[in-house]
């Protein structure tokens, strides 16, 4: 029986258009750690060992390539890294159900402000901000990963339409540009 | 015509533009209003209902006349407002709702008839006799009804939606909007500060004077200047505020490329959702109309118009000049025209105390009650006591002074106040949370008003975000208001109020005199203030018009409600990115592209795309595909996709007892590494969803739901665990998208299965195991959707194609292949198994078979409604087979053979149908009252839309392998 | 319209999912007669003014919301998640 | 006076100086053999038909603000009877029979147009759902045709068929669908009532309900007292307000549900077309705006005013559905409130209190109903037994489960 050959959604797809980049990102592992009522102890200590805690909401903490991401009420994305032993929490596999948009450059959060109904401007929105919203209909978990860079998580069967949405937004804004001159 | 030494606009840009056919010049900055003014184009549209002639009557958004199309390389746009659309070169536009040309547009006949279509008029006819409705009468009131021409053709302009977030919305960008912009500026806040039109500045461009000193317009450029050096404040011409929403929440339409040629993928319109901590509303007043005799003439205008006109766009409408005005102000427009070399004929001014200092015919406590000229005004006729004047005048500016442009206020059902002194209504105060109005649009008519104000609400302001800001203000007139309100003018002739719909004074009266005496039954009764301007030339002057008709002040009559939009915004704009596939987001499976390589049809399921059915060359119908996959799942082997039901991994001590409450079977008791069936009910009793559920480790179970539930079964479990067992040790998430999961069904299944398994395993029914398939670690389940010995395989989404593009060619190699969704219909069909086409949200778990699977030793969800009287006994239409030789239909309904086919003797009705090549009959799944205890009976099957009425036989769902030998195997 | 979940913060209407009025977290003990589940589904006070109604936040934190709001100005005064609400 | 076009041309040409009112204005009796409260659609025609087909006459309407200020002014003016439950196919056929003799019954022009109503289908699943329902309708008397995709491009031409995002797969067109005045409707009755002697009486809402040993005696007003043997409630979104005054709590709550209206255009839409994969249903009035709505704001609200979150969603569902329409702007907004029931179906009934009786729960169909909800309501209050098609309107069928639940999505109140 031949290796099952990987495939990602977007097979690694890459943009730039008017000071924005998009590209499909390969984040490695995603673990969902959530954790039992009351166990919050017991999971810290299984986290301690990568250096890492349950992040404050809204958040995301990154150490050694190993991020952990706040998803939801005692419950948090493990990113980059196989997860360590979690005792007193439930902790699933959704490497595969995700794919990770990055896009940066200077007109990112224009880009992002036709899509997400939020403030994602830096004074509102520093690097290691986690939320959880909307990319148009999509439900996204978008991540502030520099002063102009985010990445963006949405369910991998619906990648295609993540990466036409925001590359139309991009084709507008670059048209607005090229208007201005 | 044109004159030099006026105007903001660049003559060194001459700019040549269409209208009704004919080429024109303006220069970069027109208007198109401006530009046809330029050129001596007076009539421009017809009216609604008697198509009288009509020419521009404002400068702004609030014009009811000069209503084009605008016709684009591929569509056109109706009902543009000329003296909003910016001249660009090569613009082509035409004028609108006419039967021949503008000049002689046939239905004109209309106003000659208007003694018999006056208000309400087509409430009290047209009802004999009674096809003419629709047949005769509707049809014309439909052609000669409506303004401007859609093209038909799909509009596949670019149009754009933004979130945009603020301390400080600043709307309008006149003295009071400037000040305030540069107030909360200066103090660091974030400030957004929209402008309806092109250019910053609002009347400061067209009513000169000085303000700190220096002229109008240099100071106007140098806060601008400072305003866009600022970082924290965002300008936004062209930008018009067009709703007030909940919680700061405010809609904006901004014209991105409406004054350009198409450019690719620049949005014609961008529809902005502002959210904003403070709004301060800028939006100045709106001048009104006075509704004397035959005042709807092309080239009779508002006086401000004529002003604007001037100053802005260095144009004046007419060679001789007359002004009707009851406020001072007004008299600026007549001084500027003569300062300007133009012809000024005579100010008349209804104020018998009013002052006369210019050199020019002023005559005081006198009226226009008349005026001539069929395609344009050529003379008026003035009343002052008991002498009637004849003027020759091809221009008549007209003045009933101001109304607070207060809309936005109302859009959260606030009433107005009306002001006395003012004679206009002035917003309530704090009626939209967070919103404030300063300057005229609150009733602060000069400069000086508006400046104090604007500022004073941006400190106000600022300070609520704990900044401190000073801010000097500039030295400006500060001239009173003082006017007599003059609504309308009695004489011979009808008085116009709403130009667009063509609503007089004599038709308002006569909604009083018919009862209609609410301002509401007024409004309805008489369309006014229901055309393109939504009232804003005519509401606050129809009302008085009634107040006086009824006997009552006009606060007692009040206003009704304005609501958004300020002014009308493009469906396209609203709905951008809904357009084609936008309108919600397309889910793939892992093996789109193998299906589609193989010629699949894909049809949607849901948000997802899964393959009909697989041709092979020679197959003509789907049914030729259909037939003969089912017999190849039924003798061979069979590979689908299934990764799209939902898949929810539940984890924790309490996870079989949490299952054990939203199933109405037990969970809690299924061994490890086995799978159950199980039925889920909603609180209300009836069935929500059903489908199987594994146990992977004592504390583990995989749940899976059907497509269509996916959604709903997520959000149900959440709430039933975060109402009542949120203490429990139990969590779960949505892997629906970590694993692609194939159905691999037929008697060669296990073979198939096996030969990708680097060790063999033998499952019992309705088990399931770790599995590892070409180095990957993947499940296996042994459960069958089709009745044929079946198993379900996955892996990591990431492998999916891979491993289906191998196990079809494996399958095929063993006389098996792919099948789509029409061959799984049919399988399940003969197995007797249920979609949500069954469970349709009406059913309960009796009606279906199942109320067994209900434990009767724990209390779940829906357990205790279920019991209702009403969702048990006879009455109930419970689940049957159908067999019949003939063609049947899904949503036929049933009779008794040989009663009479009508509600009263329905018997059921039929959900899913088939032609089965395994039973070699025609197969059906349907609810027939008291069906169980009819199993063997002869049913009437018919269906009126598609032409069938066959005799079936009612029988047990489960037609194909009724003992399951073939699933054990 | 805007809405502030307890964890994500003040969010657009849009992200929110709405069910119904907080009669639902009243749920009928086993073997309640029928009466109390007509009042538990069905019968609702539905006030002009204060009431206190289920949200999901269905594009944020998954979480179930009790927001007490104003049903004639809109104006929401409290969240809180169901899953920690006061008893 | 009667209206006719000879009138019309009469009256014209001596300056309408002739035109009557089209009510009286009476100020309110002391007592009146029944009241109704709430002058929207429901009120007025149970009013007309308690006078016509039962000849009680000594009755008052009392409507808190003007006639017809409420939900039938607010709505999208479709009249149809392409319901499939029994219970109400029923009753919506009964309704169009009454909608199609209402000119001449009134003689007043409500400009009744019955230009067919195609509901769209976007799958196999949901094609035989719609089968279902036009086979009821012809079961029930009326009238159904099943288009398959070319059939519909026949009749709309202008669809996106090519690029929208859930195929056209056909529809179910219901030739006696159509639109109507919803002001002409409301005024229509109301001077119908008015002239067989029954008070409307604007301006006077009620405060209170008298009841006395079980048995109503009146109500209490902002215009006084006025005793009544029976009251009917037919006040719609205030439903829950006004049985609180009698002590009911009902299975209602009130939602907004937002209507559009653009500018006026040439006749584009010669239809009334509703969408299968998104609520949006859109016709073209007399005077050339297009009415178009969609679905509930889905919180319970009696603002009378929604949000843009659903006024995009509506916008954005006609431009995949029908990207003509793109171009033409709207150019007003409002929201009806709306009493929503746990299974989408309308309360007709007697009440606890005897002489009381309720007509609530139109849910998003209300102004459809407004004949049969009169004649049925009027039957009610005349005779104490609920009409023949209005039998299964039941206030009990929740507890007892007798439902009717056309969407199918169960008992909570704004999924109907």
């Amino acid at each position: 029986m031949p290796e099952l050959i990987a495939k990602s959604a977007l097979d690694g797809r890459s943009l730039t258009l008017g000071h924005v980049t998009l590209t499909e990102a390969e984040p490695g592992p995603i673990t969902s750690v959530a954790v039992y009522p009351g166990q919050g102890k017991a999971v810290a200590k299984g986290l301690k060992t990568l250096g890492l805690a349950m992040p404050a909401p809204n958040s995301f903490v990154e150490k050694k390539g190993a991020r952990i991401v706040w998803t939801g009420r005692e419950q948090a994305f493990l990113i980059g890294v196989a997860p360590p032993v979690l005792e007193g929490a439930a902790v699933t596999d959704q490497s595969d159900g995700w794919t990770v948009l990055a896009l940066s450059g200077a007109g990112a959060v224009d880009v992002l402000a036709r899509l997400v109904p939020l403030d994602l401007r830096l004074t509102a929105c520093p690097v290691g901000t986690a939320l959880r919203s909307q990319v148009n209909h999509m439900n996204a978990v978008i991540l502030r990963t520099g002063d102009h860079a985010f990445e963006i998580l949405v369910f991998r069967s619906m990648a295609r339409t993540a990466w036409h949405e925001i590359e139309a937004a991009m084709q507008m804004l670059a048209a607005r540009m090229g208007m201005k001159f | 015509m044109r004159i030099d030494g006026k105007g903001l606009i660049d003559r060194t840009k001459p700019v040549r533009f269409r209208f009704d056919g004919k080429d024109y010049a303006g220069y970069k900055g027109d208007t198109l209003a401006s530009a046809l003014l330029a050129n001596d184009v007076r009539l421009v549209g017809r009216s609604f209902k008697y198509h009288r002639p009509r020419g521009v009557l404002t400068a702004g958004s609030e014009e009811p006349n000069a209503l084009v199309e605008v016709v684009g390389p591929s569509n056109q746009t109706p009902n543009v407002r000329a003296t909003m659309q910016e001249v660009f070169e090569g613009l082509v536009a035409q004028s609108q709702n006419r039967l021949g040309s503008l000049r002689f547009d046939l239905l004109a006949v209309n106003d000659y008839l208007s003694p018999f279509l006056s208000a309400g008029f087509y409430y009290k006819t047209f009802m004999w006799p009674r096809a003419f409705w629709e047949g005769l009468y509707e049809p014309i009131i439909r052609r000669a009804a409506g303004l401007g021409s859609l093209s038909g053709k799909h509009d596949e302009g670019t149009y754009e939606k933004a979130f945009a977030f603020c301390d400080v919305l600043v709307i309008g960008s006149g003295p009071s909007g400037l000040m305030a912009a540069l107030t909360a500026g200066r103090a660091g806040a974030d400030v957004i500060l929209c402008e309806e039109s092109h250019a910053l500045g609002g009347r400061l461009l067209s009513d000169g004077g000085t303000i700190g000193g220096m002229a109008a317009a240099d100071w106007v450029a140098s806060v601008v200047e400072e305003l866009q050096a600022l970082p924290n404040v965002r300008i936004m011409p062209r930008t018009t505020v067009t709703g007030a929403y909940d919680h700061g929440t405010y809609g904006a339409l901004e014209r991105v490329g409406l004054h350009k040629p198409a450019r690719p993928n620049l949005p014609r319109e961008c529809f902005w959702r502002i959210v904003a901590k403070h709004a301060v509303l800028a939006s100045g007043a709106l001048e009104r109309p006075v509704a004397f005799p035959d005042n709807d003439r092309p080239g009779i205008m508002l006086a401000s118009a004529v002003r604007t006109y001037l100053n802005r766009y260095g144009v004046v409408p007419g060679k001789r000049v007359t002004l009707f005005a009851n406020t001072d102000q007004a008299r600026a427009t007549a001084r500027e025209l003569m300062a300007a070399g133009v012809q000024v004929a005579a100010i008349i001014d209804p104020r018998p105390d009013a002052f006369s200092v210019e050199d020019c015919p002023v005559h005081v406590g006198a009226e226009v009650i008349g005026s001539r000229g069929r395609l344009g005004l050529s003379g008026i006729q003035v009343r002052k006591g008991s002498e009637v004047i004849e003027i020759e005048t091809d221009c008549l500016a007209m003045s009933g002074g101001w109304n607070p442009t207060i809309h936005l206020t109302c859009h959260m059902n606030g009433r107005p106040r009306w002001d006395e002194d003012l004679a206009a209504f002035v917003p309530m105060a704090g009626a939209v949370p967070g919103l404030v109005a300063v300057g005229a649009a609150n009733g602060s008519m000069s400069t000086h008003g508006a400046l104090a104000t604007g500022q004073a609400a941006a400190v106000q302001a600022v300070e609520a975000l704990g900044r401190k800001v000073q801010v000097p203000l500039p030295e400006a007139e500060d001239a009173p208001y003082r006017l007599k309100a003059l609504w309308a003018v009695e004489g011979k002739g009808r008085a116009w109020l709403d130009f667009a719909n063509d609503v007089t004074t004599k038709d308002v009266k006569l909604a009083a005199q018919e009862g209609f005496r609410s301002v509401e039954h007024m409004k309805r009764y008489t369309t006014q203030g229901m055309a393109p301007d939504q009232g804003k030339n005519s509401n606050v002057a129809a009302l008085a018009v009634l107040a006086d008709a009824t006997g009552r002040g006009i606060a007692e009559t009040g206003v009704t409600t304005f609501r958004p939009p300020y002014t009308p915004v493009s469906i396209a704009a609203m709905g951008a990115g809904g357009r084609a596939e936008g309108f919600a987001p397309q889910r793939f499976l892992t093996s789109d592209q193998a299906s589609r390589d193989r010629g699949a049809p894909m049809i949607e399921a849901g948000l997802w795309y899964r393959p009909s059915y697989f041709p092979k060359p020679g197959e003509t119908t789907w049914r030729d595909s259909c037939d003969r996959e089912v017999e190849m799942v039924r003798q061979a082997v069979g590979v689908t996709d299934v990764s799209t039901l939902g898949k929810i991994d539940i984890q924790g001590k309490d996870a079989g007892r949490f299952l054990d409450f939203v199933y109405t079977n037990t969970f809690s008791t299924l061994p490890v590494g086995r799978v159950r069936y199980g039925l889920m009910l909603r609180e209300d009793g009836l069935v929500l969803d059903d489908g199987t559920s594994a146990r992977l480790g004592d504390d583990h179970y995989l749940m899976t739901t059907t497509t269509a539930a996916a959604g709903l079964v997520m959000r149900h479990l959440d709430f039933v665990h975060q109402a009542f067992c949120a203490d429990w040790q139990v969590r779960f998430i949505s892997v629906t998208e970590s694993w692609a999961q194939f159905a691999v069904a037929g008697p060669k299944a296990r073979a198939l299965v096996n030969s990708f398994l680097e060790e063999p395993v033998d499952l019992p029914f309705m088990g399931v195991a770790p599995v590892r398939i070409g180095g990957v670690d993947g499940r296996l389940f042994r459960i069958s959707f089709s009745g044929e010995e079946g198993y379900e395989l996955a892996v990591p989404t990431r492998f999916g194609e891979a491993l289906f593009r191998d196990l079809v060619a494996r399958a095929e190699t063993m006389g098996g292949g792919p099948y789509g969704m029409e061959a799984l219909n049919v399988l399940r069909i003969e197995k007797g198994f249920i979609t949500h086409a069954e469970i349709h949200g009406r059913v309960t778990a009796h009606d279906i078979g199942m109320a067994k699977m209900v434990s009767a030793k724990k209390d779940c969800i829906g357990k205790a409604a279920a019991t209702r009287p009403g969702l048990w006994g006879p009455e109930r239409e419970q689940l049957v087979g159908l067999k019949a030789s003939a063609p049947i239909s899904a949503g036929a309904h049933l009779f008794v053979p040989g009663t009479e086919v009508h509600r009263e003797t329905d018997q059921g009705y039929v959900t899913s149908v088939c032609w089965s090549p395994t039973v070699g009959a025609w197969l059906g799944l349907g609810f027939l009252k008291d069906g169980r205890a009819r199993l063997g009976e002869k049913i009437r099957l018919v269906d009126h839309l598609r032409g069938l009425d066959v005799i079936c036989e009612v029988c047990n769902p489960v037609f194909h392998d009724p003992e399951g030998e073939k699933l054990r195997a | 319209m805007r809405l502030t979940c307890p964890l994500c913060g003040e969010r657009d209407r849009r992200e929110f999912y709405y069910y119904g009025a907080e009669d639902y977290l009243h749920r009928p003990s086993e073997g309640a007669p029928l009466a109390e589940w007509d009042n538990y589904l069905h019968l609702r006070d539905n006030p002009a003014g204060v009431t206190k109604d289920l949200w999901y936040h269905e594009a944020g934190c998954s979480q179930w919301l009790l927001v007490t709001r104003n049903t004639v100005t809109h104006e929401s005064s409290a969240v809180e998640l169901v899953a920690e609400r006061k008893a | 006076m009667r209206y006719s076009g000879l009138k019309v041309i009469t009256e014209g040409l001596f300056g309408n100086k002739g035109w009557k009112p089209a009510w009286r204005e009476p100020s309110p009796k002391a007592e009146y053999d029944m009241v109704i409260i709430g002058g929207g659609g429901h009120g007025l025609s149970t009013a007309y038909y308690l006078a016509r087909n039962h000849g009680i006459t000594n009755v008052a309407v009392l409507e808190k603000g003007y006639l017809g200020g409420g939900n039938v002014g607010r709505n999208t003016t479709i009249v149809r009877a392409n319901y499939f439950l029994p219970g109400n196919s029923e009753f919506y056929s009964h309704s169009l029979k009454l909608w199609e003799g209402l000119e001449s019954e009134l003689n007043y022009n409500v400009m009744h147009s019955q230009r067919g109503l195609i509901n769209l289908f976007h799958s196999d699943g949901q094609r035989d759902a719609f089968v279902r329902r036009g086979n009821a309708m012809i079961n029930q008397g009326d009238d159904a045709i099943l288009l398959d995709r070319e059939g519909v491009r026949e009749h709309l031409p202008y669809l996106d068929f090519d690029n929208t995002r859930f195929p056209i797969y056909g529809g179910l067109l219901h030739p006696r669908g159509g639109s109507a005045r919803h002001d002409a409707v409301a005024w229509g009755y109301a001077r119908g009532a008015d002239r067989r002697g029954v008070d409307l009486i604007q301006n006077c809402e009620v405060t209170g309900i008298d009841i006395e040993g079980g048995v109503v005696k009146g109500v209490q007003t902002t215009r006084g007292v006025i005793r009544a043997k029976k009251v009917g409630i037919v006040v719609a979104g205030r439903s829950s307000q006004v049985a609180a005054m009698a002590g009911m709590r009902l299975p209602i709550e009130s939602h907004i549900l937002q209507a559009f209206v653009t500018e006026g255009l040439k006749p584009v839409i010669n239809h009334v077309v509703s969408f299968g994969m998104g609520h949006f249903y859109i016709s073209q009035s007399d005077k050339g705006g297009l009415v178009f709505g969609g679905d509930l704001d889905f919180y319970a609200s009696y603002a009378a005013r929604g949000n843009l979150p659903m006024v995009e969603h509506v916008m954005e569902a006609g431009m995949t559905l029908m990207p003509m329409i793109g171009r033409a702007k709207v150019l007003r907004s409002w929201g009806g409130i709306m009493d929503m029931s746990p299974d989408g179906s309308p309360v007709i009934d007697r009440t606890h209190v005897e002489g009381l009786y309720l007509n609530c729960g139109w849910n998003y169909g209300g102004f459809k109903a407004v004949p049969a909800s009169g004649w049925c309501m009027a039957h009610l209050m005349a005779t104490g037994e609920p009409h023949e098609v209005a039998r299964k309107f039941r206030l009990d069928r929740f507890s007892t489960g007798h439902l009717l639940d056309e969407e199918g999505t169960g008992s909570q109140h704004n999924l109907h």
